[in-house]
């Protein structure tokens, strides 16, 4: 075993009342990955931050490199070889590439206070080569990159500091799959190095198959800390969320079935650069997974399909009332309902309160003659949803931005559920949820399947399509690739394969 | 953080400190309040009053007191503006009554909302000037219902229905306006009679109030005499106006003169005369701006003109003659309506003079304002203070003439500016 | 590289469409508008707004939209016309208590909404009420005892002059795009102009950097005030926020300047937009279109037309 | 703890109006609350709260709209040569026509053309004073006598508080103003909800011109005709009522129609009272300035201690000039 690069005793931090990090003891060696396993609030992200210095620890130590170690900051923990890549956190869109990945480190480019963006620019193109996170172009604003490339930036940013622990938080969640394999493989050329890597993340699956060592975090308290070998990936959930996972966590039967039904018909649907001709049905009750690579187009259907995207021909309509869907409005006229990937930005409302979060689907249809609404009305659907969802909150008036992230996916999701829906697509539901939101989440949408309501699952994790969907509709750039049934063998391999 | 918190809570106790030193004012205005009604019980039949019986009610008028006189600006910053009010407050001071200045920055709401304001602050009498026709009546009838007498200060409304209701206002003093007209129409004859044919007019905003008439009499007078306006400027202010004359002298680059209507605005025409090189033309402008003044002879600058806003004034001792119980009525009753203070003219020479006798001290001394209240000048009356107007008692040379009198200067003084006192 | 070319396809778009107007308007006022002469009144009405628009993006960039620039304008230069005439300080006066207080004036209010965490735009405002009653105060005294509403800058005059002027302009610009695009502190305040958390998180001191870009600002707008009262020889007072309408020039020079930033950098495309608007009004005067009415009105649309070119087919949220 | 920070954050703006009747009321020894003065108020914040009705709708929504001031001279021009020409029937048909069709030219620009509503609105303001200065210049349009009897209390207070309820309903009881509230808050999710953001935008943008054009005849009728200076700094004015109120500037939930309501009066008050006091010319100016920073500053101060955040930027011009770029 190597020596102990970083080591916390008793460790603690409390937000006001709550207890965010309860005296954590954690040892974790160089040169290994260590897992940080935890629901959301488990208080693993805090951890990962005070360590990083962006939070203070209240109490305990920590020790690097056997001597001890209190950054005040994350530039001065980066002055001590700790870094962090951030969970949405982003970049600057303002900015080059280049200078935001020496943000705040400026001066070190500067010649009589003068930046010199050329140095800078080798430098980050240096920085990206070294680690091969492939190229990204630096001659541009950084909001005309992708979302992916800009990940991989802010973990080149992390990098550039030079760190021997580097902490990782939810940066996979971002990635599609292919863009896993790459940070993947940095992830083993980095250890290899004899470096740390700190990893929080909510896939299991990848947890269990990159990790040496996993640490699993409940309300704060350190539960277990073990090699990944001796853990099994139920065990892992297990101790995650103190009990087990009530029924089953994915669908147990592996048959396709829904009604005959058609609910939403598309014919060659085509949006320049982005889709081509894409034809397939919607049945009743059916959970219609979609899968892809990262470029392949799936979370451009979604919008495509509620009418969002521009210069957008084919045909979009309900089988039944050959009502076209043009535009989002109709969309809703039909039935219909549409999450975006990004929650936040698309979905919901942080800064006001639950109850107006919730009701906003539902205004329209509450208001009576002369458009009146009665806010008793809309006050007691919003605590119907809450309570009928078990949203945890204060209350409706409860500012919806310090709610945790499975419970803000929980009112994106459940304030359309409530409208008696005929389809509904569903774009990443799962992203940033924690085990308990998920499972949740996974019975609403059996549920939704039982009373016939279509589902179109657009999702980055295989393991998810695989485990909810009827169909799975796996696209290629931009084309329509296969579909496979759940009859048929509904394999990873498989899929993967017409992936490619 | 800390430091300029607390620097914030000083702006605050200063807010407070205003506050409570206006507070002691406002005592002062309720007492006026309580004042005011004798103060017009006194007043008000004096006004209905023909003009013989006047000395007695001057004696009631004196029992009450100083007043709390009210005059408002459109507006800081415009000499002209600011020239007005400061002579209203000069003649309200030189009587020993109290003085409220009202700022109506520049928007005309304010002005009617600063006069209701006015009147509940317990004003006696109010100097009013107003930029549109719209307003007299409206303003007028506030100042009916409330009860307090008003005098309608260098602006007067054209429409002779309007005059004819102000007229019939038992609280309208008078009016007293200089004729803007007047003003245009000298600076076209100068003009012509220098044989100066092609102009550009440099003026402030579109429709101002003191403005427009005289630009509308300059056009008539100028171009009946065949003079041609090469462009007509508007500017918001004198910076601007520069730009915008530059820009105008390439498209016409051989004006014989320029009118700057106003004095900010002849200062801006000399500037770009300078920027744009051209050493022929000449400005002429309205308005005895020191500034103008000193520019006169060393520059472009060839003639300015004004009536030094002694309307301000002249129309304070209007009011404070009604509220001394000694109104000023014309032969058939009727309040006071002047429109036709005439501009006198400052030449370079007399400059020195000018700003000795009408800035360095005011160009008449309170004694002698004092002296237009039939309250302590019994032969001041009616036809006094017309002809005070008439003879342009105010004008420069007429003022040199009473300050040699006053020995103040010397007779070779006055000789050397071509005034001859024997 | 793709991108690098299609950015300099749109900025040769930009300058020819420029110069395609130049051109087309000097037909139309038949050869009035290319002269040198004429040129040189464009540049030197130009340089005014470009110096406030170099300041309001110091300090607008990083989020503080501060609305008492204009009166800051006013009350500064007319402070330091006092100091150079009355104190005859001279051109220190002139130049060092204009700087002085336009900066001490702009940290008054940018602080109002740093530090006691009021919207800036509503303590610009605030400030704006209560610099131009400072003036009014001083103005309404003067036009009493001294025959004229506002100082007179007599003597001291050059920096408002053509040669002297161009100078400046230049040493502004350079300085300009320098602190902007090629500084520490330029830098951080696009950051936090940008994206304000991640700022944080890189260790960027955000009250230290916006007040110091204030400062830098605060000069670039003492600079004009300098200019503009060296230019036109006296800055008379106005109440009611009449004092906005100093700044609404510049205002619209920095929103064209803002849209075109995708194409050319803000310091540039100031310059760009300066001169643009400038020119628009020396062109309509050439034309014989009045002022006070007809230019003003194309100004708007010209506003509103730039807006929309620069803001076509743009996806997401605008306020 | 969250239920006192609402009650704080509610009765913030009377808390100011109240402090600053006390104020008054001792330093002008009551004359503040002599009938007539209270009368002056009340016509003196008419025509400040009618046109703030509209622009709050424009408020909540983030967005900015600055038009008012100038809108109201060409409405009131306009209807003013209506009233010559059809009589008072005329007036009000004509000034909402040019209210609607300001607004709807606006909104389309916003919405449809994404252009900031701070930058084109500032161009509306600068364009339509210009057009007035064109169309007036230095004519006045007398209103005629007949359509005098609007300014009288026994219309102009009834007339407000239809005003009042009809906006009051649209804004709070429909689902148009919870939109245009959750447009403030997040545009996208509105758009996500399959909503016609642009439509609400647009009609939104409608009703602020309109309630400026009626703010326009109520001024006039006032000022016994149009002129080309009328409203001058009005919008100013009418933001100012808005902002000691507590509305916030990025728009969203917490805009409230009280907070106006309950603003204009406090501005007005704040220049009579001085007034009153017998401080003239500058003074009023400078300490409504100190005073404005004080209230919002008080709002700030309580709403950051009950939620520990306090919106040290301009949300909607901040947000609106990163759109820019």
């Amino acid at each position: 075993m190597a020596e102990e690069i970083l080591k916390t005793e008793n460790l603690s931090k409390s937000f006001g009342a709550t207890k965010a990090n309860k005296n954590i003891n954690i040892t974790i060696h160089s040169g290994s990955v260590f897992g940080l396993a935890g629901e959301n609030g488990s208080g693993k992200s805090t951890l990962a931050s005070i360590i990083c210095g962006i939070q203070k620890r209240d109490g305990g130590i920590i020790y690097k490199d056997g001597n001890e170690y209190n950054p005040a900051n994350l530039i001065e923990a980066n002055r001590l070889h700790v870094s962090m890549v951030v969970q949405e956190l982003g970049v600057v869109g303002s900015l080059p590439p280049a200078i935001n990945m020496f943000l705040g480190r400026t001066d070190e480019f500067t010649t009589g206070g003068i930046v010199n963006l050329n140095k800078m620019e080798e430098a980050a193109n240096k920085q990206l080569k070294k680690w091969d996170l492939g190229s990204i172009p630096m001659d541009c604003m950084t909001e005309e990159l992708s979302i992916e490339q800009r990940k991989i930036l802010e973990l080149a940013r992390a990098l550039s500091t030079d760190p021997d622990f580097l902490v990782l938080d939810e940066i996979s969640q971002a990635l599609s799959h292919d863009r896993r394999e790459i940070l993947y493989r940095f992830i083993k050329r980095f250890t290899k190095e004899g470096k740390t890597i700190l990893m929080v993340t909510h896939d299991l699956d990848e947890m269990m198959e990159i990790c040496d060592t996993i640490a699993v975090l409940r309300d704060g308290e350190m539960i277990e800390t073990k090699p990944t070998s001796e853990f099994t990936i139920n065990e892992l959930k297990r101790k995650m969320i103190g009990r087990e996972i009530s029924g089953e966590y994915y669908r147990s039967d592996w048959k396709e079935e829904y009604q005959e039904e058609v609910i939403l018909e598309v014919e060659n649907l085509t949006v320049p650069d982005q889709l081509k001709d894409i034809s397939f049905q919607l049945h009743k009750g059916e959970i219609l997974g979609v899968c892809g690579l990262s470029d392949a187009g799936i979370h451009s259907l979604g919008r495509a399909l509620f009418g969002m995207s521009e210069r957008r021909t084919g045909k979009v309509c309900v089988k039944t009332t050959k009502a076209l869907l043009n535009k989002p409005k109709d969309v809703i006229k039909a039935g219909g309902a549409y999450l975006s990937k990004d929650r936040d930005l698309d979905g919901l409302m942080l800064d006001a309160s639950l109850g107006s979060n919730l009701a906003v689907p539902s205004v329209s249809d509450l208001s009576g003659r002369l458009g009146f609404l009665n806010p008793r009305e809309v006050k007691n659907l919003a605590e119907e949803i809450k309570d009928s969802f078990e949203i945890k909150a204060t209350g409706i008036e409860h500012i919806v931005k310090s709610l945790s992230g499975g419970n803000r996916q929980k009112v994106n999701l459940s304030r359309w559920l409530v409208k008696d829906l005929k389809f509904i697509i569903l774009d990443c539901p799962t992203r940033g949820v924690d085990i308990g939101v998920k499972a949740y989440i996974y019975n609403i949408l059996k549920k939704a399947k039982k009373e016939g309501i279509g589902i179109l699952l657009i999702s980055d994790e295989l393991s998810e399509t695989i485990g909810m969907s009827d169909r799975i509709m796996i696209m290629r750039d931009r084309r329509i690739a296969g579909i496979l049934s759940r009859n048929t063998d509904f394999t990873e391999d498989k899929i993967i394969e017409v992936m490619l | 953080m800390k430091n300029f918190s607390k620097l914030f809570s000083i702006l605050l106790v200063l807010t407070m400190t205003v506050l409570m030193l206006s507070g002691c004012s406002g005592k002062k205005a309720s007492e006026d309040a309580q004042t005011r009604d004798d103060a017009e019980t006194t007043a008000a039949p004096a006004g209905n009053q023909s003009e013989e019986s006047t000395d007695s009610d001057g004696a009631s008028g004196n029992t009450s007191g100083t007043y709390k006189i009210g005059y408002n600006y459109f507006g800081s910053g415009s000499y002209a503006l600011l020239s007005l009010a400061n002579n209203s407050k000069v003649a309200i001071d030189a009587f020993g009554n109290e003085a409220v200045g009202m700022d109506d920055e520049f928007s005309v709401e304010k002005i009617v909302q600063d006069i209701e304001n006015m009147i509940s602050s317990g004003a006696d009498g109010l100097i009013i000037w107003l930029p549109a026709e719209s307003l007299y009546l409206t303003v007028a009838d506030i100042c009916k219902q409330a009860e307090v007498p008003f005098v309608l200060n260098d602006k007067i409304p054209s429409d002779e229905s309007i005059i004819k209701e102000l007229k019939a206002n038992p609280y309208f003093v008078g009016a007293v306006s200089p004729a803007n007209s007047v003003y245009g129409e000298a600076i076209a004859q100068y003009a012509l009679s220098q044989n100066l044919k092609t102009c550009i007019i440099s003026s402030s905003g579109v429709g101002d109030a003191s403005d427009t008439p005289r630009l509308e009499a300059f056009t008539k007078a100028f171009t009946e005499g065949g003079g041609e306006i090469l462009a007509e400027l508007h500017a918001d202010a004198a910076d601007a106006a520069q730009g915008q004359l530059e820009d105008t002298l390439v498209a016409n680059p051989d004006p014989d003169f320029i009118y700057g209507v106003g004095s900010d605005f002849g200062i801006a025409a000399v500037s770009a005369l300078e920027n744009a090189g051209n050493t022929r033309a000449v400005v002429l402008t309205s308005g005895l701006d020191k500034q103008a003044l000193s520019l006169l002879g060393n520059s472009p600058m060839k003639m300015v003109n004004g009536d030094f806003w002694i309307c301000g004034m002249l129309s304070a001792v209007v009011l404070q003659n009604y509220l001394d119980g000694t109104p000023l009525k014309d032969a058939n009753g009727g309040p006071v309506w002047v429109d036709n203070v005439m501009p006198f003219e400052v030449p370079a020479d007399k400059y020195d003079l000018y700003t000795r006798f009408f800035l360095d001290e005011y160009c008449y001394s309170n004694d002698e304002i004092k002296q237009m209240s039939g309250k302590y000048n019994p032969d001041f009356n009616y036809d006094a203070f017309i002809k005070l107007i008439q003879d342009q008692d105010y004008s420069l040379d007429k003022r040199l003439i009473q300050k040699y009198k006053e020995s103040k200067v010397t007779a070779d003084e006055l000789k050397a500016v071509g005034i001859d006192v024997d | 590289m793709g991108v690098k070319m299609r950015k300099l396809k749109k900025q040769m778009i930009l300058l020819g469409c420029i110069g395609a107007i130049f051109v087309i308007s000097n037909m139309a006022v038949d050869g009035r508008l290319l002269t040198w002469n004429n040129m040189k009144i464009i540049i030197t009405h130009a340089i005014f707004p470009s110096f406030v628009s170099w300041g309001m993006m110091f300090i607008f960039t990083s989020g503080l939209i501060d609305l008492s620039i204009g009166a800051n304008i006013l009350l500064s230069a007319n402070i330091g016309a006092i100091c150079a005439m009355d104190l005859g300080m001279g051109y220190f006066g002139l130049i060092g208590m204009t700087l002085i207080s336009a900066v001490i004036l702009e940290q008054l209010s940018v602080n109002c909404s740093v530090n006691l965490k009021i919207p800036s735009w509503i303590s610009g405002l605030g400030m704006a009420l209560i610099f131009e009653a400072i003036l009014t105060f001083y103005s309404t005294i003067r036009s009493k005892t001294e025959g004229s509403s506002n100082i007179t800058l007599v003597n001291y005059r050059e920096m408002g002059s053509m040669p002297y002027m161009a100078i400046i302009w230049i040493i502004g610009f350079a300085a300009a795009y320098i602190i902007f695009n090629r500084s520490t502190l330029g830098l951080n305040i696009r950051a936090i102009g940008g994206n304000e958390g991640v700022a944080k998180a890189m260790g960027i001191n955000m009250k230290k950097t916006m007040l110091s870009g204030a400062v830098v600002g605060a000069l670039f707008i003492g600079m004009a005030a300098i200019i503009q009262e060296s230019y036109a020889g006296k800055l008379a007072s106005t109440s009611g926020l009449g004092s906005l309408s100093t700044i609404f020039k510049s205002l619209a020079t920095v929103l064209l300047a803002q849209s075109f930033e995708r194409v050319v950098s803000m310091p540039v495309g100031i310059i760009f937009s300066a001169v643009f608007v400038t020119s628009l009004f020396n062109v309509l005067t050439l034309i014989g279109v009045p002022s006070g009415t007809g230019q003003e009105m194309c100004l708007g649309a010209i506003v509103i037309l730039c807006g929309i070119i620069s803001h076509w087919r743009y996806k997401g949220v605008v306020k | 703890m969250r239920k006192k920070k609402i009650n704080i954050n509610t009765i913030m703006p009377f808390l100011i109006l109240g402090g600053m009747l006390i104020i008054f009321g001792i330093a002008t020894h009551g004359q503040v609350f002599v009938k007539q003065n209270l009368l002056n108020l009340f016509n003196q914040s008419a025509a400040t709260i009618i046109a703030g009705l509209g622009m709050i709708f424009v408020a909540s929504m983030g967005g900015t709209d600055i038009t008012h001031g100038s809108l109201l001279a060409v409405a009131a021009a306009f209807s003013a040569m209506a009233g010559q020409a059809f009589g008072a029937g005329g007036m009000f048909p004509t000034a909402i026509l040019v209210g609607a069709l300001s607004g709807l030219f606006l909104g389309v620009l916003n919405a449809k053309f994404k252009v900031p509503s701070f930058m084109a609105s500032l161009s509306m303001l600068i364009a339509l004073r210009a057009f007035v200065n064109w169309l007036l210049s230095a004519r006045v349009i007398m209103v005629p006598q007949s359509i005098k009897f609007i300014d009288g209390f026994s219309f102009k207070l009834p007339a407000l508080i239809v005003l009042i309820i009809i906006i009051g309903y649209i804004f709070k009881y429909t689902p148009f103003g919870t939109y245009l509230r959750a447009i403030g808050e997040n545009e996208n999710a509105i758009k996500y909800a399959g909503i016609n953001v642009d439509k609400i935008k647009i009609v939104a943008f409608m009703i602020s011109g309109i309630m400026a054009a009626i703010a326009g005849i109520f001024t006039i009728v006032r000022m016994g005709g149009s002129n080309n200076t009328l409203g001058n700094g009005f919008e100013m004015k009418v933001m100012m009522a808005m902002f000691i109120g507590g509305i916030p500037v990025q728009g969203g939930m917490g805009t409230k129609l009280y907070k106006l309501i309950v603003g204009a009066p406090t501005i007005i008050l704040l220049e009579n009272g001085m007034v009153l006091c017998g401080a003239g010319g500058g003074v009023t100016q400078g300490v409504r300035g100190v005073v404005l920073l004080a209230a919002v500053y008080l709002t700030m101060v309580i709403y950051s201690k009950f939620n520990g955040t306090g919106g040290s930027k301009s949300g909607a011009i901040s947000k609106l000039l990163k759109e820019c770029t």
